[in-house]
């Protein structure tokens, strides 16, 4: 008899509630495709960099945060919230060019350990460094961005993740514009392929890496609006870091698409989870669902959704 | 300079591939140990040794243990955090369930559950390499943490939640919990870190170690002759989760007296990480000069100040620190990407070599 | 047979003896056989030979080198060698050639061994003239050479091999395995216990040890017979005046037919019971030298030439401080050094900072080198320039020049502990007188005297006198401390034609001492002045060239570079200034001289096997070209013939500079006249 | 002396190789591959390709750029898997082989883009071969000592007969990566033969090499062949080496089999000398 109860207690009863309560179901769903599309925003910045140098950017959690700090920062000194907004993205510009110069120059084809190990000092250094010029307290963000929820439908809707999801839309359809049309994009792709492949051909390898760590830092501040808005600029935003590793492994490192998808699916999946399954074991399992989910894809396609097959010759 | 290999000739195999050939190797790995046996716990004050000296060799075990599966193996992984949390809660499980076993034994035992608990989250190195397998243990770290928080079985039911070192003894010497003298708890440190940094040396000069560094090298090729990577990779996760295990349990019980997860979280995983990629991937001296590296520094960056004599708010202190520390991360990365190991290496080379340039 | 001998030396303890109190009861051990049987009983255990292969030191004690000894006479004697028979010996150093030696003895057969890089007709000249049955050689490449000639020694019966590799689908039945041998050996030793002790107790001091062809430089090799006392107690008088003993370590890599290696690493080992040490190959004897670290150490002067010359090269390329370092020590090691070494008054002060300097550069130099551990090494063969002797004295080598001949069984005079000058050859060594002809020819009388030269009374009565005295060829003087000065072979000593006497050799010593000169020959004798042909040493003035931005690709091209010219220019005047210093050798200053466009070699039959110069080979090779030195031309034109690796002969022609070099105070020479 | 019986027991006995192999016909079949056909997604790799190898004779497989050589040395050791026909093993049908079973019934091969372990030495990379032969269990290898340490003191005497046999002694303790590449394909055949195959795949050992290293490797082929009675699979495109070392000759040609024997059919063969000088129009 216990085992019965029990199974049906995992399996049966949550998609009972699933059915039952539709409209709620609905909005758990929708808070998940919000929470999704802030993951696949730091995601993003992730397959930029690492689609363009070959360099998996552990640090892009650390420039959201530095993006975000430095945007309160000159709000805070009283600019102008556009220029407040104009002077973070040239913060970023300069710091992009400072981490090629004193950093990447001199890691050229180096393994990616080393690269992925030199990035999480990047992190490191920009928290210590963000927080020494802006203190470490929590600070509201508000950029009048309206913020009240309505309803359509009985489903409950928030303007503010609606405006997010709008942004987060058109910066994909820019960046892949970007990526697939343009002449840098397809140099930046030569680039990810191989270093010195590309060097030998002509391509600027330096001013190639200035301009995509810029626009992974624009990206990055992107994303730092939208988290800190929602929950104020502090240090936990660096570790969403952590969280945007498994929607690269459902995406795929390489495809622009897949961490966007993947990211909803992350979104999406744990907030189920959380709801329905969270109180059987105790709660909180949003942290590690979201790796189970991802290794559970990755068993069957080790390269992600979007990833190109690995193929290996002898 | 300091070598003078002439006469030293090798008349059997055993002497050739013994671990250290030459005698002045031999001379002043003896002097090493006989000072961290004798000089240290006598001379270091109590601070020193619970700080610096303890803290040092523990991670000396766990970067050990990551060194075998990431620099030999070439098994890239991220869940140390979670094996030591494994290592301390089950030695605190059985210790608590059966007090007369020797604390020791007790922590070989976690050990070979850390080990299992490492085999199984190995099966996924079957198909996915590189990063994506970085992730997956990752998952091990963050559903192990998660574990030992909400279950309270793991830290029998008390309320806080943490879970604190009996006082336990070997010989008549009480060696745990908060009774145990800082030199008595870093002699017991100290002997099960040479023991098994030896066991470790062992393992990787024979056959394991080289079908581990094909495995490592070009899998493919290693299959073709005869090596099982699937078997070989889940061994090398097994062994290193269980120095990582083993180095859990020490912490605990013979450092820190108590802990609760956040004292295994994946802060410690990058720490170590750090350890081997500075120490240097595929050494055993690199793992005892990276975690030498990532436990000396912000000690001596905190105290770094007062010795200069100026004084600054604590907070910026810390920010300092944090900075410093990531900086200095990048640029060991560019003077010497193979680590420290790599440096002795080429010093050592030098010395022998000296007076010639080549 | 060796079993009831061991229970009886449990009374004579082993411990390590100086060999003086041996000496004595050594009358009745007369013969290396009895030697060894005697070192099988009282050494049983400690180690007499060992070979690096297969990546490590593989080692025989006394006891086991007896039992393959006694295997291997039992083999040869079942395939019919007998008393008197000679047995060749071809190949690299190695354990079981050494012991065909004593096991050719043990049956009172005589051991000819020979260079293992010489041609096919130089061997088939010594195996008819030696009327060899026996071959014993180390592999493929020597039983190869061996079957090529065949046809024309009927002689020759049988030939054993030491390496099996590559030899199965020889099925000559005359071709024997040594492991066949030995089975052949303990099987026959089984049958007939006491055949081997018979045979070896019947051999007798007088007789006949070993025959070594000298490879001589004019006409053809002269066979060398030495007896047992004649080598055993030369090998006793020397070891003895060298405090060696059994604890010492040696290094066998010297051609085997040289009397050098064979009185070293063969008769002092069976007299003394030290151990012998073989390398893997001639490639890795580098290595092997340092890891093994040899205690008693011979080399001739060539060897230690590289070896300088290797050093400065490679410190020349290395960091500025260190280059700085190396030669602030060397400048103070050049003064205090040999000093120190033969325990002359030297300042605290010198002594402390030389003490530094051994830490620092000194110590590390001699161990990279292997020569830590050397407590006695000589030079021998040919003379040393004075500069490369003080360079290894001043490290702390015991470095010692001895002046010997294979007609003495080496030893005629060596340098003693204490008293050893750069220029001299040291006194006699115990037993030995020396006197000199009215013409400055050395003479010498020693128990080391060879009996005869093998079929050849003529030259034995050239050479021996009948009360035992012997001409050595070799033209000095003593000086009033005793101690002998070796000018040049007698027969090249010549006379300018205003009489100055004019010593090529000597002059030659000189040119050899600058790192970029290999070789080179002087030529004077019934000329006005002395003018010289130069080899340059490619690898030394290659590396100049390189960090100089100099290019070339051959090493004609090299030679005949001004910039080279004008370099070994600087050195030739250096010694004209030195030569102008002494007053009969001022006229002998080098006047003229050219950079020979092909490097000298054995090949072309312009070196002996021992790399010396055959001078009337060259004199009548390069006539031409010596004329032109001695006309006023201001280059010539030489073209000729090259004997390639694989043996096909090739022409080589160019269009050589010669240069005037600078004489200096000539007016005082003709003011001495 | 312990290295003189791991002498005896690595010449394997070959009297009775040499008997088959004086009196010109080969009687035991190694292996027989019969109408095996391959296919990578859409790619016909092979298509029913069936010859024999005789136990202790050099087998050449020869053919223009991409005619199959490489697949059918990977369809014999393993690491592919033929959609179609049957491979007979010491007349033993296998059915799906692991490459590690190949290897363990005594197939080893060398590979054409050297694929040697690079962060190892010479040595060490010898005594990979050896994994095979080595039983001691984890236990014993922690400590290092007694059966552990004796069972590496055996292997490491079997390898140096190896580095010995390959003359290598003066590179022995040198990183491989550091090696030129005539060496490391050297060392890639001591690899090979450290675990005493009775079949040697051999994939193109002569690529990138001068006159000499040629020699050299030529009369290390033959040795193994004779001295060790090794049956040897050559693939390779310089056909003076070929024509003097192989007993026989499979042609392969765009994935089939075109001609099949002896260097002088091979030679005259018309077939051949199109598919690899190729057809003129007019013909």
């Amino acid at each position: 008899m216990e085992i019965i109860n029990f199974l049906n207690l995992v399996f049966v009863a949550p998609i009972e509630d699933m059915v039952f309560y539709p409209i709620f179901f609905t909005e758990v769903v929708i808070s998940g495709l919000l929470t999704g599309i802030m993951y696949s925003l730091v995601a993003l910045g992730f397959v930029l960099i690492f689609k363009a140098s070959g360099v998996f950017n552990f640090a892009q959690g650390a420039m959201v945060l530095f993006a975000a700090l430095n945007l309160v920062g000159f709000i805070e000194q009283g600019f102008p919230i556009w220029l407040a907004l104009v002077l973070a993205i040239v913060v970023m510009i300069i710091l992009a060019f400072l981490i090629e110069r004193f950093m990447l120059r001199y890691l050229i084809n180096q393994e990616d350990i080393i690269l992925f190990m030199a990035t999480i000092g990047l992190t490191f250094f920009l928290q210590g460094f963000g927080e020494m010029l802006w203190g470490s307290n929590v600070k509201p963000l508000d950029l009048g961005i309206p913020n009240q929820s309505f309803e359509v439908g009985g489903v409950l809707l928030n303007e503010f993740d609606l405006f997010a999801a709008g942004s987060g839309a058109i910066l994909v359809g820019v960046l892949a514009v970007f990526f697939h049309y343009t002449r840098i994009g397809r140099a930046l792709r030569a680039v990810a392929d191989d270093h010195q492949a590309a060097m030998a051909v002509g391509i600027p390898l330096k001013t190639i890496w200035i301009i995509v760590w810029s626009v992974a830092g624009f990206v990055g501040l992107v994303a730092g609006i939208m988290w800190g808005a929602k929950s104020g600029v502090q240090f936990s935003l660096s570790l969403i870091a952590l969280k945007a590793l498994p929607v690269l492994i459902l995406g795929g490192f390489t495809s622009v698409p897949g961490a966007i998808v993947g990211g909803l699916i992350i979104g999406v999946g744990e907030k189920i989870a959380e709801i329905y399954w969270g109180p059987l074991v105790g709660g909180a399992i949003e942290n590690w669902f979201a790796y189970v989910l991802a290794l559970a894809f990755l068993l069957f396609r080790p390269q992600g959704l979007f990833g190109e097959r690995i193929i290996e010759r002898v | 300079m300091l070598y003078r290999e002439t006469g030293q000739f090798k008349i059997s195999y055993a002497a050739d591939q013994s671990v250290f050939p030459i005698s002045q190797d031999r001379w002043f790995v003896s002097v090493v140990i006989a000072v961290a046996f004798f000089v240290v716990p006598v001379l270091a004050s109590e601070y020193l040794l619970q700080a610096v000296m303890i803290p040092l060799l523990i991670f000396s075990l766990a970067a050990i243990g990551l060194n075998l599966l990431v620099g030999y193996a070439g098994q890239l992984s991220l869940g140390t955090g979670g094996f030591m949390a494994v290592g301390a809660y089950m030695t605190y499980k059985l210790t608590t369930a059966f007090p007369d076993i020797n604390i020791i034994i007790v922590f070989l035992l976690a050990g070979l559950i850390a080990a299992f608990v490492g085999l199984i989250f190995g099966i996924p190195s079957l198909r996915i390499k590189g990063f994506y397998l970085a992730v997956a243990t990752l998952a091990s770290q963050f559903f192990l943490l998660w574990m030992f928080n909400k279950v309270a079985w793991f830290y029998n039911y008390n309320s806080s939640g943490t879970i604190t070192a009996p006082p336990r003894e070997m010989f008549g010497v009480i060696i745990t919990g908060p009774m145990a003298s800082a030199e008595i708890r870093y002699l017991v440190t100290l002997c099960i870190v040479i023991i098994f940094a030896f066991i470790a040396k062992n393992l990787v000069r024979g056959r394991l170690g080289r079908s581990w560094m094909a495995v490592r090298d070009m899998d493919i090729a290693a299959e073709i002759i005869g090596i099982r990577p699937f078997q070989t990779k889940l061994i090398a996760f097994a062994v290193s989760s269980f120095y990582c295990g083993l180095s859990g349990a020490m912490m605990v019980f013979l450092w820190l007296g108590s802990a609760e997860t956040e004292a295994f979280s994946i802060n410690e995983s990058f720490n170590v990480l750090f350890m081997i990629i500075i120490g240097g991937l595929g050494s055993i001296l690199g793992s005892f000069l990276g975690a030498t590296f990532i436990v000396g520094l912000p000690i001596l960056l905190t105290n770094a100040p007062q010795m200069v004599g100026l004084s600054m708010p604590i907070d910026m202190q810390k920010h300092i620190e944090i900075m410093l520390f990531g900086s200095l991360i990048i640029f060991f990365l560019i003077v010497e990407p193979h680590g420290l190991a790599r440096l002795w290496q080429i010093l050592k080379e030098k010395l022998r070599l000296w007076p010639f340039p080549y | 047979m060796i079993h009831e001998k061991l229970a009886r030396a449990s009374e004579e303890t082993n411990a390590i003896k100086p060999l003086g109190s041996e000496a004595g009861i050594l009358s009745q051990v007369d013969t290396f056989p009895k030697l060894l049987k005697r070192h099988a009983v009282i050494r049983a255990s400690s180690e007499a030979m060992r070979e690096k292969d297969f990546g490590i030191w593989q080692s025989w004690t006394w006891y086991e080198v007896a039992e393959e000894v006694a295997a291997l006479s039992n083999g040869l004697a079942s395939l019919g060698l007998v008393r008197g028979d000679s047995i060749a010996i071809i190949g690299d150093n190695r354990p079981r050639l050494y012991w065909t030696m004593a096991g050719a003895q043990s049956l009172g057969a005589i051991p000819v061994p020979m260079y293992q890089d010489s041609a096919a007709d130089e061997i088939k000249f010594v195996l008819e003239h030696a009327s060899v049955r026996f071959a014993v050689v180390e592999d493929q490449e020597q039983v190869d050479k061996l079957l090529s000639i065949l046809d024309d020694c009927p002689i020759l019966e049988t030939i054993i091999y030491d390496q099996p590799r590559g030899m199965r689908s020889y099925t000559q039945d005359y071709l024997h395995d040594m492991n066949d041998i030995l089975e052949l050996g303990r099987d026959f030793g089984c049958n007939n216990p006491t055949y081997f002790d018979d045979e070896v107790s019947k051999g007798k001091g007088s007789d006949t040890s070993i025959i070594l062809y000298t490879s001589g430089t004019t006409g053809n090799p002269k066979g060398v017979v030495l007896t047992h006392d004649a080598i055993i107690q030369t090998s006793i008088n020397a070891a003895v005046q060298e405090g060696l003993n059994d604890k010492d370590e040696c290094l066998a890599y010297l051609p085997m037919a040289w009397v050098g290696d064979h009185v070293l690493s063969y008769a002092q080992s069976y007299v003394v019971g030290f151990c012998v040490s073989c390398p893997e190959s001639s490639e890795t004897l580098l290595t092997d030298l340092r890891e093994l670290g040899p205690t008693y150490f011979f080399a001739p002067p060539r060897i230690y030439e590289n070896i300088l010359t290797s050093v400065m090269i490679r410190m020349a390329d290395s960091s500025k401080i260190k280059l700085k370092l190396f030669e602030y020590f060397m400048a103070l090691a050049r003064r205090v050094g040999p000093d120190i070494l033969d325990h002359r008054p030297v300042s605290l002060f010198n002594r402390i900072v030389y003490g530094i300097g051994d830490l620092l550069i000194y110590g590390p130099l001699k161990n990279a080198l292997g020569f830590s551990r050397i407590r006695v090494g000589y030079t021998a063969g040919e003379a040393i320039g004075p500069e490369i002797f003080t360079f290894y004295r001043s490290l702390g080598v015991n470095l010692k020049q001895l002046y010997g001949s294979t007609e003495a069984s080496v030893f005629i005079t060596v340098q003693p502990n204490g008293e050893v000058k750069p220029d001299t050859v040291g006194v006699p060594t115990p037993g030995v007188e020396i006197k000199l002809t009215e013409n400055g020819e050395v003479m010498f009388r020693s128990p080391g005297v060879f009996k005869e030269y093998f079929k050849n009374p003529e030259e034995t009565e050239k050479t021996k006198t009948s009360d035992g005295w012997v001409y050595t060829g070799d033209a000095g003087l003593v000086g009033e401390d005793g101690h002998l000065k070796i000018i040049d072979r007698a027969k090249d000593v010549g006379k300018f034609i205003d009489g100055t006497m004019f010593a090529p050799k000597y002059i030659e010593n000189k040119l050899k001492f600058f790192s970029n000169i290999k070789e080179s020959v002087a030529f004077g004798d019934q000329r006005e002045f002395c003018a010289v042909i130069i080899n340059i040493d490619s690898e030394a003035v290659g590396n100049w060239a390189e960090r100089n931005g100099i290019a070339y690709s051959s090493y004609q091209e090299l030679a005949a570079l001004p910039a080279v010219y004008d370099l070994v220019q600087e050195n030739i005047e250096q010694i004209n200034r030195e030569l102008a210093q002494e007053p009969n050798l001022v006229g002998a200053q080098i006047k003229r001289f050219l950079l020979l466009h092909k490097e000298l070699d054995a090949d072309d039959g312009e070196l002996t096997r021992t790399r010396k110069v055959r001078r009337n080979f060259i004199t009548k090779k390069y006539t031409s070209s010596i004329n032109a030195l001695y006309g006023t031309a201001s280059h010539c034109q030489i073209s000729t013939e090259l004997v390639f690796e694989d043996g096909r002969k090739g022409l080589i022609s160019a269009d050589v500079m010669i240069r005037d070099a600078q004489l200096f105070n000539i007016d005082k020479q003709i003011a001495a006249e | 002396m312990i290295n003189k019986q791991a002498d005896q027991q690595f010449a394997i006995d070959v009297s009775e190789v040499e008997s088959v192999f004086l009196q010109g016909e080969y009687k035991e079949v190694l292996l027989d591959i019969a109408e095996v056909s391959l296919a990578f997604g859409g790619v016909q790799a092979l298509s029913d390709v069936s010859f024999d190898i005789y136990k202790g004779e050099i087998r050449a497989i020869i053919g223009p750029n991409g005619a199959g050589k490489s697949s059918m040395l990977n369809v014999i050791n393993g690491f592919y898997h033929p959609q179609k026909g049957t491979i007979t093993y010491k007349e033993e049908v296998r059915k799906k082989m692991s490459p590690h079973k190949a290897a363990s019934q005594g197939i080893s091969r060398t590979f054409q883009n050297i694929a040697l372990f690079k962060g190892m030495t010479t040595l060490d990379n010898i005594m990979t071969g050896r994994i095979l032969k080595m039983r001691k269990g984890l236990f014993w290898q922690a400590l290092y000592w007694g059966p552990a340490r004796n069972e590496e003191i055996i292997n490491r005497e079997i390898a140096e007969q190896v580095i010995d046999f390959l003359e290598i002694e003066a590179i022995r303790k040198t990183p491989v990566g550091k090696l030129p590449y005539g060496l490391q394909k050297r060392v890639e055949l001591g690899r090979a033969l450290a675990s005493k195959p009775d079949l040697l795949l051999l994939d193109e050992p002569m690529a990138g090499m001068n006159v000499e290293e040629k020699e050299d490797m030529c009369r290390f082929i033959l040795d193994v062949n004779e001295e060790f009675g090794t049956t040897i699979a050559l693939i390779e495109h310089d056909m003076g080496v070929v024509m003097d070392l192989a007993d026989r000759i499979v042609v392969l040609n765009y994935g089939c089999k075109i001609a099949d024997g002896t260097p002088e059919d091979i030679r005259s063969n018309q077939g051949v000398i199109d598919a690899y000088l190729g057809v003129s129009k007019n013909k």
